[in-house]
């Protein structure tokens, strides 16, 4: 092009246009698993034995935290899968919206058998002996990662970004994303809130 | 540059028909852009403010109870508090406003001045009313929306207040000729508007719930 | 054209011209490019960027039709799909449709009413930089997969946080806010230049039909707007802070969405439609080489359509199962909309029939082609419009195909063909050069053609029974033949806004060359030498009728007295345009660009924690104050004041 | 060109229209119910004033394009004037026609059903839940995605959603209603034509919306009556020992998590009632004929068909998955 | 005045003539303390002239810091104390001073059985007759053991937990047969009521409350009064096809008998799920009360407080089996104060409702249809799928739940320790998934109008009338104790034991225990033959729940909606499990 096809206003603006794109392009490069849809390939944890052992309260990392769970608990709409499931399943029977009833509350920071997304995966697929049933079988990794992922957002351990806030239906806690993050206090350190970000 | 000369070569030619330069460089109302300015957020706010009631009573009747049990009304005190001051600022408004068409300085000062004290009073007033809605925004419907027309007005006096107050500043710091006092007048136009639509949001958010 | 004339030699002359050049001046470089105030150059920006959001929006539906080329095709997922034809849907309507109007309108209506710049100068820039971060953070986040997912209409539920996880919503909700407080600003600006900058003499009666149709257009935005914006605060709130304006669990209800939404988007549409009609106005009277047939009708016309728009949003609801009473009333007015339109289509071809066809080289000027193609696409629609606004019917093809056909052909028939031939109209004098006239006919036929055979199968396949926003179909059901035949059209319809790209492109490298007035128009525009010099106007031009410029052989009438030495434009009285104030206006500055960068942050951070909306509002407020703050270099806004000699 | 354009556009619509007009499973125009040929006949009464005018639109402006120009003397635009007054008394005659045409029609559609049949259709992501009701409240079942209709009788069907905001749109027999979260909406449905149809949800409602398809059987009394009766029987227990494994793997496996067998333990309602699955024609709200290897398939992996559909790819070795295959094929 | 005194007077005759039957007044062996359930002591040396002196005279501690639903009973020289899971059984010995402990007996149940308790892993007591001492465990077990050695006699289980059976209430001992029922109408079981064999605990006949008649044994003598409850298998057909297989009507709690008539009365629980639009019809037999053959279990009659229920009003409240002068006669009646906020008078032989009025706060429920026995609902209260309804008043607890009240023949009144609760509702459709809760609600509650969530109300079942009436903050959830002494006890959830004046309601004497009370105060006659007075503390049940549970006041929906109305308890007090017995001094 000649020199002052440059200058021109509306050219340089398409020139900048250009820019933008090419910009985004990169963007698109190092795009963010946070939102993705993953309805068809989520990871699953290889079958492990159960896990009763090593989960008294206060079990220091015997077992180190399972990174599949990392993906799941940084991910929006596992969290939210997790959160239909916890209605499909009657999960909501037994703890109410996070606040319990028959069951423990889910929303503060007390944890029986441990807070890390691993341990509570445990806690829903092998059960637990004073009243928590065992769902193995009866869900598939996946379901039982997702629930794992928004039982813990209940209690606000959960990224910014991937946050659930209200649900439909009738209000019965503050919208989660309103609520403080609350560290499992269950002398493990590795089950602390995961850092923004 | 070479506008010029490319618009050199066809000009038509012209006829001059009159000369504007002993015409004033400010004006009150219409032929001020200030004014339509004003006018024309006037209109947008004031149609935002018209939207959001019609929401307010679009959601009524899904309650059987308005406010929605075990929920009270608004308490009155500082929202009544509110309406009362701001109505009788409306006087020194006025006055203001005159005189700014008269453009006699030191009333204005002094008159933007107290304007700006009032202002900030409501602000503080505003501040209190929030804690006395007897009701949270994630609550229900209803709170959601008494929320938003309360919030929706604060952040219009807000701007509001801040703006008179740059004004203040500005008729004393700075040197003021027409152009100035016409912008005063206008705020005192803009002002007229914020007192009018809160005396309407005032009678939806605190007594609808009391007489529906 | 016409001779010039020699005391315009004169040094004096010369001399004030090269004072005014001085006064209206941007800064040079680059940081005058950031700093103008000059709605020309600020037309030319917002024109183009809305063509490159057309275009990628329009690549996005080329995709979206590859994949609908074949049932079950699985060139990409649902979710893909569903991302895109959101996308799709909300760049074409508030990145391009809405704004590339307006910045048609930001560059003509000043010099049609011959004002030397627009009102509110720093606003316009600071429109345009809100615009430009809004359409920038949402192509962005979509292609990081944060793009919207709930269709351009983002229904609740389906928007709420609990079907539409993350931040998805809330970005789509975000560029909601940002293009409606760049069209509101623009809109408000072009109420006043066309209330209180017109020319003395354009009285009520005298003011050219596009200004005519930008005044009403400004008035809907600014009635219709604030809807969409409170809806998607609500929105936003809704799933930020948890309020239950949408939550029929806690009294709130999804409705309240529809409401609130066609309350806004009704009237959008013909907030696209009415400049569309201006320009057809422009375009047909310069053409026909006469005043368009009963300017009072169309004027009258303008406005019903304007006043009806806003009784009509409820025809977009008609299968929610509302009371059958009420949606009948909707189908009264709905229908009603088709007595102005018909009255303007009468008088339009009124007009080329009792008018001289003026043809370019012996053919028909591109901008009368995209014209004549608007009355056989418009026509069309208005008509399955009409067709729509029949509850029973309506029920039948609501979002199905059918409907998808019938907007397209109004939209793109009804506003983007009268689009592409007011580009061409202009282009000579936005840019002194004159568009390829081949080019332009290649464009025309090849968008035309292309255009038909994508979209005229959809009413079959609307009829057919095929549901819109779907990302794959059964065979079987007869629908694989339309489907093919309006994917290979939408490729047509590609190459030839590719050839609309070249033409321009090639345009403007080349040297300028454009004369005043090309099609020999008649309103004060074209009085202007192409591209017009930043103070637009030397003298202030007096108007004696609607066609100040014709006959082209009349003098031009001027007033002299306006400052050379500052900024100075004049305002009239509304009705009668009676010059009443000098009006200084403001110099580039630096901080409508920062109050906008400022207002992005505050928006952007709100989608992430509501405090952003508080804490983001500080750096606003300081940006904007020093705005506002008088310069010294401003004597009449309050500055050190030097008077000029 | 202006003149050949109309036709360029009609010819292609017929052929079309002849190509794809041949199915009256789900199309507007050949209509199978009262309330889609009252429809119907609205459009007719549109197309026939809505071509004229288009046409003559196109002639006029032809015809202005090619006539030779005359200055514009106010006499003649006083005539136009008069043309113009007259052309707007046509078109708002017009208009009041197809206003009241519509009006009626509308009236006609939202008659009071006479001693209809009742049914409650709660639209789900990405399905259909239909109950058949009946004041003798044994008398009541569950089905899904298979809607069967008595000819020449009114039906009444009440419309509510569990999630999002869909809409029931049976092309053939009617127009479409959208179901809306915490609302419900009611229709009649009036069969004329005993034959399957095809419905589908037309409110964008998530990943799936492309495959929320219903399946409509309109019958005869007396056919209607058998597949009522043989859908409230409890389904008979399963015969094979395969078949028995396969409820017991049903029933303690994640099936019966989300799906109900009624008379047996299984009692989900997450997904779709599978009392009586194999006596239906479709599979996965009409995403695929319903037979074994299909089924089969479909439990393997339900994303592939339907990426994004709520129900997951459940681990199962072939044999286990045969043996529920067996049991689910005997659901009849 | 003068006429009711009369009255008063004629009704305490045929009372004492029926008490005859009973052991003598100084013990206490059935929960309600006698057939009629009047928990009517005649010991008077405690009154109101001496009350204020009223003090401890010794404390046990059960260890076990759950709800403490259980009364003590005492047989002669022993008293017997059941505990909540997992119910351990003690025997005070009360020769000694400070009642040294016996002997002690643990049943070691289920663990999981803590995961189907609906409302706490309480127990609401046990019964003796002649030398064995019967009690329930949460995991479905009946054992009976020996009285004064406290060996295991016979263990019959009748609960499956996985199903989520349990049982929590207090047996009943009739003619040599142990009455149970099961619990865990939350869970989706069959509601059923067994008769074991005293001696060896095999099950003589067993009757469901939902199902085919041969199930319910509906036969030939069973002759309802009211047009609704006859007909065949109705059990079956006010149902969806199968639903009446998991639709609960369950008893969990209160049995009274009447030897002359040789009835046996109970009520049946809630049916499942709450989400009453997955169960249209009536929902035979649930929420109602049956009259049995004792010896056969045979149906005679029934009715329905709740057809169709919207609202979890189980109908498990006690039946006070009175002779009162109604219309001129003395008739065999049932005063039954029950959980839908209506008093009911019952003609215990045919089942006629001779009247019903509002004892509570009312608005779900507009009156009662005498003619077709029928309650009449407000229409805007009945809860709708995918909207909120507000303001339902009682909310689920009722105005009463089964904390049981008392009747003093000598002042002919009935005191009522209840609640003053409303709730928002929202159903929602619910899966059945075997041993998880089958509820399909999300409910709140809070204080009704007044803003006190308990009431204690004296009520005159003669004129119909509330005689008194005493407002308590916290929902009341003890059961009520009246004496001869003009003395009526009744304990709140902070934990305060209290005595009122039974003509007045005057507070005459209170006293501070560990935690709250939501146990039943029993009075007897010690060895030394001074009247004593004993209750147990320990915070707990559904009201208690957020105490116990240590649940999160956050979630305004917990326990089902109670802890919205009990936020404040976790400050008001903490758990405990402690026998307090009072005594005036030496």
């Amino acid at each position: 092009m000649s020199s002052h096809c440059r200058n021109d206003p509306v050219l340089s603006n398409a020139l900048r246009a250009r820019a933008v794109a090419i910009a985004t392009v990169f963007a698109l490069l190092c795009s963010c698993q946070r939102e993705d849809r993953e309805y068809a390939s989520a990871p699953t944890s290889n079958a492990q034995p159960p896990r009763q052992s090593t989960l008294q309260p206060g079990a220091t990392a015997a077992n180190p935290a399972d990174p599949v769970g990392q993906h799941y608990q940084d991910n929006a709409f596992h969290i939210d899968e997790g959160s239909r499931l916890y209605r499909a399943y009657n999960c909501s029977g037994c703890h109410a919206n996070g606040g319990g009833g028959i069951g423990p509350a889910l929303m503060d920071a007390d944890w029986r058998y441990g807070g890390r997304i691993d341990q509570i995966h445990a806690t829903i697929l092998e059960g637990r002996p004073n009243g928590m049933p065992s769902f193995r079988g009866k869900l598939t990794d996946a379901q039982a990662w997702q629930l794992a992922a928004y039982v813990r957002a209940m209690s606000g351990n959960v990224r910014n970004d991937a946050e659930p806030s209200r649900r439909e239906g009738m209000a019965a806690t503050p919208p989660l994303d309103r609520l403080p993050k609350q560290p499992p206090r269950n002398g493990d350190p590795s089950a602390g809130t995961v850092p923004p970000p | 540059m070479n506008a010029i000369a490319e618009a050199a070569v066809e000009r038509r030619d012209v006829e001059i028909v009159g000369d504007l330069s002993d015409l004033p460089d400010y004006n009150f109302g219409p032929t001020s852009l200030g004014w339509w300015g004003v006018f024309g957020f006037m209109l947008i706010e004031g149609m935002g403010f018209v939207l959001a009631i019609g929401a307010y009573f679009y959601l009524f009747p899904f309650e059987h109870h308005w406010p929605p049990v075990p929920v009270r009304p608004p308490s009155l005190l500082w929202g009544t508090a509110f309406t009362v001051v701001a109505l009788l600022s409306l006087i020194p408004n006025l006055w203001l406003d005159r005189k700014a068409h008269r453009q006699e300085l030191r009333p204005v000062q002094w008159g933007l001045t107290l304007m700006s004290v009032l202002g900030l009073v409501l602000v503080v007033l505003r501040a209190c009313e929030f804690t006395a809605l007897n009701v949270r925004w994630d609550q229900n419907a209803y709170g959601s929306i008494t929320w938003a027309l309360i919030a929706l007005h604060t952040t219009h006096i807000t701007t509001d207040v801040y703006d008179s107050l740059v004004l203040n500043v500005l008729v004393f710091r700075k040197k003021v000729d027409g152009r100035k006092f016409s912008d005063v007048s206008d705020n005192a136009l803009y002002w007229y508007f914020i007192v009018a639509s809160w005396v309407v949001l005032y009678v939806i958010i605190y007594w609808t719930p009391r007489w529906l | 054209m016409n001779t010039p004339i020699d005391d315009i030699e004169t040094g004096q002359a010369q001399a004030r011209r090269e004072a005014l050049e001085r006064t209206w001046a941007d800064r040079p470089g680059f940081i005058g490019w950031l700093t103008t105030v000059d709605h020309k150059r600020i037309a030319h920006r917002y024109v183009a960027t809305a063509l490159v959001f057309f275009m990628i929006g329009g690549a996005l539906a080329l995709l979206m039709r590859i994949q609908l080329a074949k049932p079950e095709n699985s060139f990409m997922g649902p979710d893909r799909y569903n991302q895109l034809f959101s996308m799709h849907g909300s760049a074409m309507m508030f990145l391009f449709a809405v704004p590339v109007m307006e910045a048609v309108a930001v560059f003509v209506v000043p010099l049609m009413v011959g004002a030397r710049n627009i009102a509110f100068p720093r606003l316009n820039a600071f429109s345009y930089w809100v615009y430009l971060f809004g359409g920038v953070m949402i192509f962005t986040a979509f292609f990081l997969d944060v793009g919207p997912e709930a269709g351009w209409t983002a229904y609740v539920p389906l928007s709420s946080s609990d079907f539409s996880p993350g931040k998805r919503t809330d970005f789509w909700a975000q560029m909601i806010t940002f293009t409606e407080v760049a069209a509101l600003c623009i809109a408000v600006e072009i109420v006043a230049t066309v209330m209180a900058m017109r020319a003395p003499g354009m009285t009520l009666a005298r003011i050219p039909l596009f200004a005519w149709s930008m005044f009403v257009t400004s008035l809907m935005v600014i009635f219709a707007m604030p809807a969409v914006m409170l809806a998607s605060t609500f929105l936003i709130a809704d799933r930020l802070v948890g309020t239950h304006f949408y939550n029929a669990g806690e009294g709130g209800d999804a409705l309240l969405w529809q409401h609130l939404f066609w309350f806004f988007g009704h009237p959008e549409v013909y907030i696209i439609f009415l400049p569309a009609l201006g320009m057809i106005s422009e375009i047909v009277q310069t053409f026909s080489r006469r005043p368009v047939f009963g300017y009072t009708a169309m004027v009258l016309a303008l406005m019903a359509t304007g006043f009806l728009a806003f009784g009509l949003w409820v025809h977009h609801m008609f299968a929610t199962g509302l009371p059958p009473l009420g949606n009948s009333f909707y189908t009264a007015a709905s229908m009603m909309i088709a007595i102005p339109s018909g009255a303007q289509i009468f008088c339009w071809i009124a007009t080329i029939w009792t008018g001289r066809k003026a043809l370019v080289a012996g053919r028909i000027a591109t901008p009368m082609l995209f014209v004549l193609g608007f009355f056989a696409l418009f026509v069309l629609g208005g008509l399955t419009g009409v067709m729509l606004a029949s509850v029973p019917l309506d029920q039948q093809v609501h979002d199905s195909y059918f409907v998808v056909a019938h907007f397209h052909y109004v939209l793109i028939g009804g506003a983007v063909f009268p689009l592409m031939g007011a580009l061409h109209y202009w282009f000579p004098k936005m840019s002194g050069r004159q568009l390829s006239e081949r080019l332009g006919r290649w464009q025309f036929w090849l968008f035309f053609i292309g255009f038909n055979v994508t979209f005229f199968p959809m009413h079959i396949l609307g009829l057919m029974g095929m549901p819109r926003r779907v990302y794959t179909y059964p065979s079987g059901l007869g629908w694989e033949l339309p489907n093919l035949i309006a994917s290979i059209g939408s490729w047509i319809v590609g190459l030839s806004v590719l050839l609309f790209a070249i033409n321009v492109i090639r345009t403007l490298c080349r040297p300028r060359s454009a004369p005043d007035n090309p099609w020999g128009a008649p309103d004060l525009l074209w009085s202007v030498s192409s591209p017009p010099p930043a103070y637009n106007f030397e003298e202030v031009p007096v108007v004696g009728g609607r066609e100040p410029l014709w006959p082209a052989d009349r003098p031009l009438q001027v007033m002299t007295g306006l400052s050379h030495v500052r900024r100075e434009a004049l305002l009239t009285t509304t009705m009668d345009a009676i010059p009443a104030t000098r009006w200084a206006l403001p110099d580039p500055g630096i901080w409508p660009l920062w109050s906008a960068i400022a207002l992005t942050v505050l928006f952007i951070w709100s989608i992430f924690n509501p405090w952003g909306v508080v804490l983001g509002a500080i750096p606003f407020a300081v940006a904007a104050t020093i705005w506002f703050w008088p310069k010294r270099s401003q004597p009449s806004l309050g500055g050190a004041n030097e008077r000029d000699c | 060109m202006m003149r050949t354009s109309p036709l360029r556009w009609l010819l292609p619509a017929v052929a079309m229209l002849a190509a794809g007009g041949c199915n009256r499973v789900q199309s507007v125009l050949l209509s199978s119910g009262d309330q889609a040929s009252a429809a119907g006949g609205i459009w007719n009464l549109m197309l026939w004033v809505c071509v004229p005018i288009y046409v003559f639109v196109l002639i006029a402006l032809a015809l202005a394009m090619r006539r030779r120009p005359t200055p514009a003397g106010t006499t003649r635009d006083r005539a136009i004037g008069r043309g113009l007054a007259a052309w707007l008394a046509l078109v708002g005659a017009l208009l009041t026609v197809l206003v009241t045409a519509s009006f009626l029609v509308d009236r006609r559609i939202n008659r009071v059903a006479v001693a209809p049949l009742q049914i409650r259709v709660t639209a789900h992501q990405w399905w259909w839940d239909i109950q058949y009701l009946d004041p003798d409240v044994s008398k009541r079942f569950s089905t899904a995605n298979e809607l069967h209709l008595p000819v020449d009788r009114d039906t009444r069907i009440e419309l509510a959603s569990a999630d999002v905001i869909h809409s029931f749109w049976v092309p053939s027999l009617s127009g479409k209603l959208d179901l809306i979260p915490g609302r419900t909406n009611a229709m009649t449905l009036t069969p004329r034509r005993v034959g399957w149809y095809r419905g589908q949800c037309a409110e964008f409602c998530g990943l799936q919306h492309a495959h929320m398809a219903l399946d409509v059987r309109v019958d005869n009394a007396a056919g209607f009556a058998a597949w009522r009766a043989q859908q409230l029987a409890a389904p008979q227990l399963p015969l094979s020992g395969a078949a028995l494994a396969g409820e017991h793997l049903f029933e303690s496996s994640a099936c019966a998590m989300c799906h109900a067998v009624a008379g047996t333990i299984a009692g989900g309602h997450g997904g779709p009632d599978l009392t009586h699955l194999a006596s239906r024609r479709m599979l996965a709200a009409g995403t695929w004929p319903m037979d074994r290897d299909h089924l089969d398939r479909w439990i393997a992996d339900p994303q592939k068909p339907k990426p994004g559909a709520l129900m997951p790819a459940v681990p199962l070795d072939p044999r286990d998955r045969a043996a529920i295959d067996d049991y689910l094929m005997g659901l009849r | 005045m003068k006429a009711i005194r009369i009255a008063g007077l004629a009704v305490a005759i045929v009372c004492s003539a029926q008490l005859a039957a009973q052991p003598p007044d100084g013990d206490w062996t059935m929960s309600a303390h006698d057939y009629a359930s009047t928990r009517y002591s005649a010991l008077d040396a405690l009154n109101t002239q001496n009350v204020a002196k009223l003090a401890v005279d010794f404390t046990f501690s059960t260890g076990i810091d759950r709800g403490q639903e259980a009364a003590p009973l005492v047989v002669g020289e022993t008293m017997y104390i059941v505990g909540p899971f997992p119910n351990p059984v003690f025997a005070l010995d009360l020769t000694k001073p400070g009642a040294p402990l016996k002997w002690k007996y643990q049943p070691h149940p289920e663990p999981a059985a803590q995961g189907v308790a609906c409302c706490d892993v309480v127990n609401r007591g046990g019964a003796y007759a002649n030398g064995t001492f019967v009690f329930n465990t949460l995991d479905g077990n009946t054992i009976a053991l020996d009285a004064a050695t406290g060996m295991e006699r016979w263990k019959a289980h009748l609960g499956d937990i996985n199903k989520g059976e349990t049982i929590t209430m207090a047996p009943l001992i009739v003619k040599g047969k142990v009455l149970v029922g099961d619990s865990g109408g939350e869970f989706g079981v069959r509601g059923w009521l067994a008769a074991l064999d005293l001696a060896d605990g095999h099950v003589v006949w067993k009757a469901y409350n939902t199902g085919p008649d041969a199930d319910v044994l509906i036969g030939p003598q069973f002759k309802p009064f009211y047009a609704g409850d006859r007909g065949k298998d109705l059990g079956v057909k006010t149902w969806p096809p199968q639903a009446w297989k998991i639709g609960g009507g369950t008893v969990w709690g209160w049995i009274s008998y009447d030897p002359a008539l040789n009835l046996v009365y109970y009520g049946t629980g809630n049916p499942g799920p709450w989400n009453a639009d997955q169960r249209p019809g009536d929902n035979k037999w649930t929420s109602g009360i049956f009259a049995r053959d004792a010896d056969t279990g045979q149906a005679r009659w029934y009715y329905q407080f709740s057809p169709h229920d919207l609202y979890d009003y189980d109908a498990v409240n006690e039946n006070l089996l009175l002779d009162l002068p109604i219309g001129g006669t003395t008739r065999k009646v049932i005063v039954r104060p029950e959980r839908n906020g209506f008093i009911y008078v019952i003609d215990r032989a045919t089942g006629q409702v001779l009247s019903a009025d509002p004892f509570g706060l009312n608005n779900s429920i507009e009156r009662i249809d005498l003619k077709s026995g029928r309650p009449v609902y407000n229409p805007s209260y009945r809860p709708k799928a995918g909207r909120t309804t507000r303001g339902i008043c009682p909310g689920s607890p009722g105005a009463k739940d089964w904390n049981p009240s008392a009747y003093s023949p000598k002042t002919g009144l009935v005191y009522i320790p209840h609640i003053n609760l409303c709730m928002d509702v929202e159903p929602s459709e619910v899966s059945y998934i075997a041993g998880t809760p089958y509820v399909g609600t999300d409910q709140r509650m809070y204080a009704g109008p007044g803003g006190n969530r308990g009431v204690f109300t004296a009520w005159d079942p003669v004129r119909r009338k509330v005689a008194w009436e005493v407002k308590e903050d916290l929902p009341l959830w003890s059961a009520a104790l009246v004496t001869a002494g003009d003395l009526v006890f009744y304990g709140t959830m902070d934990g305060w034991f209290k005595a009122v004046d039974a003509r007045t309601g005057a507070l005459k004497w209170q006293f501070q225990t560990g935690s709250g009370i939501i146990g039943q105060p029993v009075s007897y006659r010690g060895p030394d033959g001074r009247q004593y007075i004993a209750v147990l503390s320990g915070v707990g049940g559904w009201a208690g729940a957020i105490v116990v549970g240590n649940l999160d006041p956050r979630d305004s929906t917990g326990a089902s909606g109670f802890v919205n109305a009990t936020r404040d308890l976790k400050q008001k007090t903490g758990t405990g499990g402690t026998l307090y017995v009072f005594a005036l001094p030496k």
